[in-house]
């Protein structure tokens, strides 16, 4: 259980465009454990579909730029790998739900067609009819009704929540063993995110995979990870067994972020956290969530602090916390 | 199911659309100032042989029943008689238009073919100097005007290096195959005559170069920019994701959703071919309907122009209907989404 | 604050070199046009002017394109061509941009009523034909004149710009923006001018300028066949077809003005996908 | 007190190529001043088609709308200006609801002018004191939409809409496109802009967590049905409606006590028919985990099961 099988270190990514570069991702550093369900929780454009697009290896290239940082797969340098080996990692290795099933779906193509290229490259299969049985059984076991029909659909012809369920059986059309499911249901109903959700505990329960669930809610990562990442504008600001997170959250960020969401006591709303995310562009010296942070110190305009284990399920990137145990 | 309907109702609007031409071209030609009756029987006629022509020809009609009588002639086969080439105008459109539907068909598949072609090779080389050349390339031909192209292939090809003729669609010293479909390449590989499908070929080549340059490199640059913009798409590195790999991505996933504004683009680019059929055939000596249109516009032949924009109105809606198939064909977006409410 | 506006827009629109090269060759054929008694080596010759001795001169350096078959001066002839065809784009579009864009409002605004089957249905009737088709039909039923081109040429290009302005004004008429100032209770005039027609004018502006360079090579066509400027007045095409005749020995008398037409319509293609790109990165 | 709008048995049928789309059936409610009545449904519910009905931007096709007593059915065409300017709305997508090509100051000026509200000297100062409303610096008034944040546009719609100091506010998923740290801040001004103005709200929205902050009473939406009605306390701590109860349970929460106010679960299952084939009896019928032999034959109708609270479901009315 304890297996490492994803490891990324300090990962920089940036983004060139016109008259400089977006730094986006500053220094991402985050583990999964063989079998694990990891989530990484953050608001819009705090760099978490990058970071997965990069463990992918298809981050595009340019505009993305890798400045710096190492990605190891089951101790495999990802960032070196050839095309090919590229490949081969995406068929067996590790693969990924998109944010938006209507934007990952061929528009062009049927789902059949799509689901059995999926199919006849990754198990390396040729004949037709078993390929085309795989598919159906595919299709089956993300709970598609029909699937004969499927096959023949386009994916217009689909609601969201059937489109989730087949960009599902598109990743897990062969065995893997990690799963990124990049905001998956987000764009659905609360009652159909909450049928997806369950697809995917059961799927990875099911085929002993791992999984980095990547959402901006925070009562879906509480609700369905064992151990959590907060994401702040391209960096890890704090990590920590789930539980442990929403008992006792550190972050002065975490904890506005919680404060913020409503809550079904009926507590009244919080008053938010002034100000924006920061331009990327030019992107705060020291801790990024210092202009933001009602106890920000000299230190945090300076330094960039550093995940800091304040017990062993808990570590947190605030001097808040790591200047006490210097 | 939904793709018969879809034709369907495109057929339809394009029935309506014709009608609705008919309707403009004939009120433009009724703009001719002067008397179309006077002007037939010359003005050393009696008025009385002119009102007679009038009556004959319903124009001491109002105009919606002058309209009426040409549409139901013209539903008859009859549009009426040609001042300039003195017979009917139907056994005109008859001899001439083969010869500008070959040109305009050779022209076509030209502009699709190698259109696709060099957008494809400039997307794949996306900013390096192959993409460059190709883009300057595609600037410099689409503003050079067709008919510039035509004398500049004339000076070069034609007169200093004569590989290819620049006159007719025949040489002189080859006989004609014998009239089947009236398109000469298709005629002669009918009746099996080599040496006259070869020399029709040649012939073909330079008016077809210069008819299609234009629209090619237009073609070249909308699929290069599509090829682009859907490389950034999320299907694409969704493909990726799934482990299909990279040639299949390109090949496949990248290229069929990309093709699709290159063909949308066909119509448009075939009107302009049409259009400057006009004046190619003449610089060519082509004996199509294009260079008789232009001959009859300088003679004020009504009768013949009103026929020559109508035959060439229904050339074009044809060619946008299959256009639109195709695309509908390749984009299940369009065949299987109604639109409205 | 202006001036810096202005700064950042030639910044950007200058980093694409092309697109300079387009606003170069467009100010160069203006100032030509503008100047051509001046800039001309023989301002007389673009008349009625004859001189047989000096007839079918190739290029040299008194008549650097040539001359003509009445012995006069290619070059001088076509700088001012460029005023007949410089007039012809503008004449042209100034009738065409406002009819088009107005009805293309309308229908856009007012769609599925009557007013937007009326109007779209006129405007497919005449993108049914290709333009030159059309536009050749009409001046040769006219009297064949600069002014009859430019009406004939008016009559088959608004639609073009009916079509764009529908496209985009049928999806801003769903904008949020606009049915909050229908909620308001401002007027259609205020919601079709106000809050519709400024988003599609960089659309508009860029298609303009692009389609200066149509509107003359269609120009050009029509006088290639004797329907445009009459002689002895020189026009581009009316040059470009009169040279066509004698065409191997005295080359230059066509295609000098053929390339003529080409610089001019390259010079507004360029300048025109330059100020698209610059009004897409203001926007992005 | 006197009701600011009444809705009775509103309807609304689209007729689309594919069918007959019954968008809205039947619903029927009250707002009070200084009240937010929380409308939630999922997608299809038809929550936002009862909004655009009340703003006049869709014609009912039966039933009546009543705002301060008066008869407000016809389309916002045929309504006076007064009326324009006591019913307002903001919408869903801040980045479409300004005119990118307009500044804050001249999308501020258009309802000053058109109501002719303040005296052309002091549209400046008003257009400030509404920026200062919503707690953004007056300097916002020469910046063009592109250059704000999703919730800046956000307070610029909401200050707009405030311009003809309205009595009622339509507020269509004003915050669902935003993140919850944004989210927050837009609520707690509306909140405090609704106590200082006695501002009745119509707030849509499909997220319920947050009408258990915000709303006096809550109504649930179904396929163009209103499921349950109830004050906001009653409809969180007793639930009735299976549908209700399954989406409180589908809900995920940040803690454990919000857990234990949470009722037991109910896995949700199937999809949401679409609305032009809808299924008979009980529309919720085939999700329903609670079905009988009744639902699939007979709709219920809608009982006031205590003062205040109404349900639409045979098991209920049948078992009280």
């Amino acid at each position: 259980m304890q297996d490492v099988l994803l490891d990324v270190q300090d990962l920089v990514v940036h983004f060139r465009v016109y008259g400089g570069y977006l730094k986006v991702l500053d220094g991402v550093t985050l583990q999964v454990r063989s079998q694990e369900r990891v989530g990484l929780v953050g608001e819009t454009g705090c760099g978490k579909t990058t970071t997965m697009k990069t463990i992918m290896g298809i981050l595009p290239q340019p505009p993305g730029v890798i400045r710096g940082g190492r990605i190891f797969f089951r101790g495999q340098n990802v960032l070196a790998m050839r095309p090919q080996e590229l490949e081969r990692l995406r068929r067996s290795g590790i693969s990924m739900i998109f944010q938006d099933p209507t934007a990952a779906l061929n528009p062009v193509f049927t789902i059949g067609e799509q689901l059995e290229d999926a199919i006849r490259y990754a198990l390396g299969r040729t004949d037709h009819a078993s390929i085309r049985e795989r598919a159906i059984e595919t299709l089956r076991s993300v709970a598609l009704p029909d699937p004969l029909r499927i096959l023949e659909s386009y994916p217009v012809q689909l609601s969201g929540g059937m489109r989730q369920r087949v960009c599902i059986a598109l990743a897990l059309a062969s065995p893997k063993e990690l799963l990124i499911a990049d905001e998956p249901g987000t764009s659905l109903d609360v009652t159909i995110q909450d049928q997806i959700l369950r697809l995917i505990h059961r799927l990875a329960e099911d085929r002993k995979m791992a999984v980095i669930l990547i959402s901006h809610s925070l009562g879906v990562i509480r609700e369905w990870t064992e151990r959590v990442y907060v994401m702040y504008a391209g960096t890890i600001v704090e990590e920590a067994v789930t539980q442990e997170l929403f008992a006792q959250p550190l972050h002065p960020y975490t904890k506005a972020l919680i404060a913020c969401v409503p809550k079904l006591t009926g507590e009244g709303i919080a008053e938010g956290i002034p100000g924006r995310i920061p331009d990327y562009f030019e992107p705060p010296s020291g801790c990024r969530f210092h202009p933001r942070c009602p106890y920000a110190l000299d230190i945090c305009r300076k330094e960039k602090p550093k995940l800091f284990a304040v017990c062993e399920n808990h570590r947190v990137a605030c001097f808040l916390f790591g200047e006490e145990n210097r | 199911m939904h793709f018969s309907r879809y034709i369907v109702r495109r057929l339809g609007y394009s029935i309506f659309v014709l009608i609705g031409l008919s309707i403009v071209v004939f009120i433009i030609a009724r703009l001719v100032p002067g008397d179309p009756a006077r002007a037939a029987l010359g003005p050393r006629a009696t008025q009385e042989a002119v009102e007679a022509l009038r009556a004959k020809l319903h124009l001491d009609k109002p105009i919606y029943v002058q309209y009426f009588f040409w549409l139901r002639s013209v539903f008859q086969g009859d549009f009426g008689e040609s001042l300039y080439t003195r017979r009917p105008v139907v056994e005109d459109i008859k001899e001439f238009l083969p010869a500008t539907l070959e040109l305009a068909l050779f022209a076509g598949l030209f502009m699709a073919v190698f259109g696709l072609l060099l957008g494809i090779v400039s997307a794949r080389y996306a900013n390096t100097w192959v993409d460059n050349c190709i883009r300057v390339l595609a600037y410099i031909g689409i503003a050079t005007p067709a008919f510039v192209v035509a004398i500049i292939l004339i000076l070069l090809f034609g007169m200093y290096y004569e590989v290819f003729p620049t006159i007719g669609r025949l040489s002189p010293g080859i006989a004609a195959p014998p009239r089947f479909t009236g398109l000469m390449t298709l005629d002669s590989l009918l009746s099996g005559n080599w040496r006259a499908f070869f020399d029709a070929l040649k012939h073909l080549f330079l008016p077809a170069l210069s008819l299609s340059l234009g629209g090619l490199f237009q073609e070249a640059r909308i699929t290069r920019a599509s090829m682009l913009e859907n490389a950034k798409r999320d299907f694409v590195s969704a493909a990726r994701a799934y482990g299909i790999p990279e040639r299949v991505v390109v090949s496949k996933y990248l290229f069929k959703p990309s093709i699709i504004p290159t063909v949308s683009i066909l119509g448009l680019d075939f009107a302009s071919l049409i259009g400057n059929a006009f004046l190619v055939e003449l610089l060519f000596n082509w004996p199509g309907l294009s260079r008789y249109g232009i001959n009859v516009m300088l003679r004020k032949d009504i009768e013949a122009i009103v026929a020559v924009v109508m035959v060439l109105g229904v050339v074009f809606t044809v060619v946008n209907i299959l256009v639109d198939l195709v695309v509908a064909y390749l984009d299940p977006r369009i065949r299987l989404v109604e639109r409205g409410e | 604050m202006r001036r810096t506006r202005l700064g950042r827009w030639w910044y950007k629109f200058s980093r694409n070199p092309l697109s300079v090269v387009g606003l170069v060759i467009v100010a160069f054929i203006v100032f030509c046009a503008i100047f051509a008694p001046w800039v001309a080596p023989y301002p007389e010759h673009a008349g009625p002017y004859v001189n047989y001795g000096e007839a079918n001169k190739p290029p040299s350096l008194t008549h650097p394109f040539g001359t003509d078959v009445f012995g006069r001066d290619v070059l001088s002839r076509v700088f001012f061509a460029f005023r007949s065809s410089l007039l012809m784009g503008v004449v042209v579009l100034a009738i065409v941009v406002p009819v088009g864009v107005t009805l293309g409002l309308l229908a856009g605004y007012f769609k599925e009523s009557w007013i937007d089957i009326l109007i779209m249905r006129i405007t497919d009737i005449f993108l049914s034909v290709p333009p030159l088709i059309l536009a050749l039909a009409i001046t040769s039923v006219l009297k064949p004149n600069l002014t009859n081109a430019m009406i004939a040429v008016s009559v088959m290009w608004w639609p073009w710009y009916t079509r764009l302005v529908y496209g985009m004004a049928t999806s801003l008429r769903n904008e949020y923006f606009v049915q909050s100032a229908e909620l308001i209770g401002a007027s259609k005039f205020h919601i079709l001018f106000r809050e519709i027609l400024p988003n599609c004018v960089s659309t508009i502006l860029t298609k303009m300028t692009l389609d200066m360079g149509w509107v003359i090579l269609i120009g050009a066509a029509l006088s290639f066949v004797g329907l445009g400027e009459q002689p002895p007045k020189p026009a581009l095409g009316t040059m470009v077809a009169d040279g066509a005749k004698y065409l191997p020995e005295y080359w230059w008398i066509s295609v000098f003005p053929g390339l003529a037409i080409m610089l001019i319509v390259l010079g507004f293609n360029l300048l025109g996908d330059g100020i698209g790109d610059l009004f897409s990165l203001e926007e992005a | 007190m006197k009701e600011l709008l009444m809705v009775e048995n509103l309807q609304k049928f689209f007729t689309t190529s594919r069918g007959v789309v019954k968008a809205v059936h039947r619903v029927s409610f009250a707002i009070y001043p200084g009240e937010t009545f929380g409308l939630v449904g999922e997608s299809g519910s038809g929550k936002s088609t009862v909004a655009y009905m009340v703003m006049g931007m869709y014609r009912p096709t039966a039933g009546r709308i009543l705002f301060k007593g008066q008869d407000i059915t016809m389309p916002h065409t045929r309504r006076p200006l007064a009326l324009k300017k006591d019913l307002q709305i903001v919408f869903q997508d801040p980045g479409s609801s300004l005119n990118p090509r307009r500044s804050i100051g001249e999308i501020l000026e258009l309802p000053l002018r058109v109501h002719r509200l303040v005296d052309t000297r002091r549209i400046r100062e008003r257009i400030e004191e509404l920026l200062s409303i919503v707690e953004l610096p007056p300097e916002y008034a020469e910046k063009y939409p592109r250059a704000l944040g999703g919730g800046e546009k956000q307070m610029v719609a909401i200050a707009r809409a405030l311009s003809t100091e309205p009595s009622l506010l339509v507020l269509d998923e004003p915050t669902s496109a935003l993140d919850v740290s944004i989210q927050a801040k837009i609520i707690s001004t509306l909140v405090r802009i609704q106590r200082e103005r006695n501002l009745g709200y119509l707030f849509i929205t499909h997220d319920l967590s947050l009408m258990r902050n915000i709303a006096h009473r809550v109504a649930i939406m179904y396929l163009g049905r209103i499921m349950e009605l109830a004050s906001a306390r009653v409809f969180f701590e007793k639930p009735l409606h299976p549908y209700t109860k399954m989406l409180l349970s589908s809900i995920p929460v940040v803690s454990e006590e919000e857990e234990k106010l949470k009722p037991a679960r109910v896995f949700s299952t199937g999809e949401i028919p679409s609305p032009i084939d809808l299924p008979p009896g009980c529309v919720f019928h085939p999700r329903c985990p609670e079905v009988r032999e009744v639902c699939r034959e007979r709709e219920p109708e809608m009982v006031e099961v205590e003062p205040g609270h109404l349900v639409r479901c045979h098991a209920v009315s049948s078992g009280s």
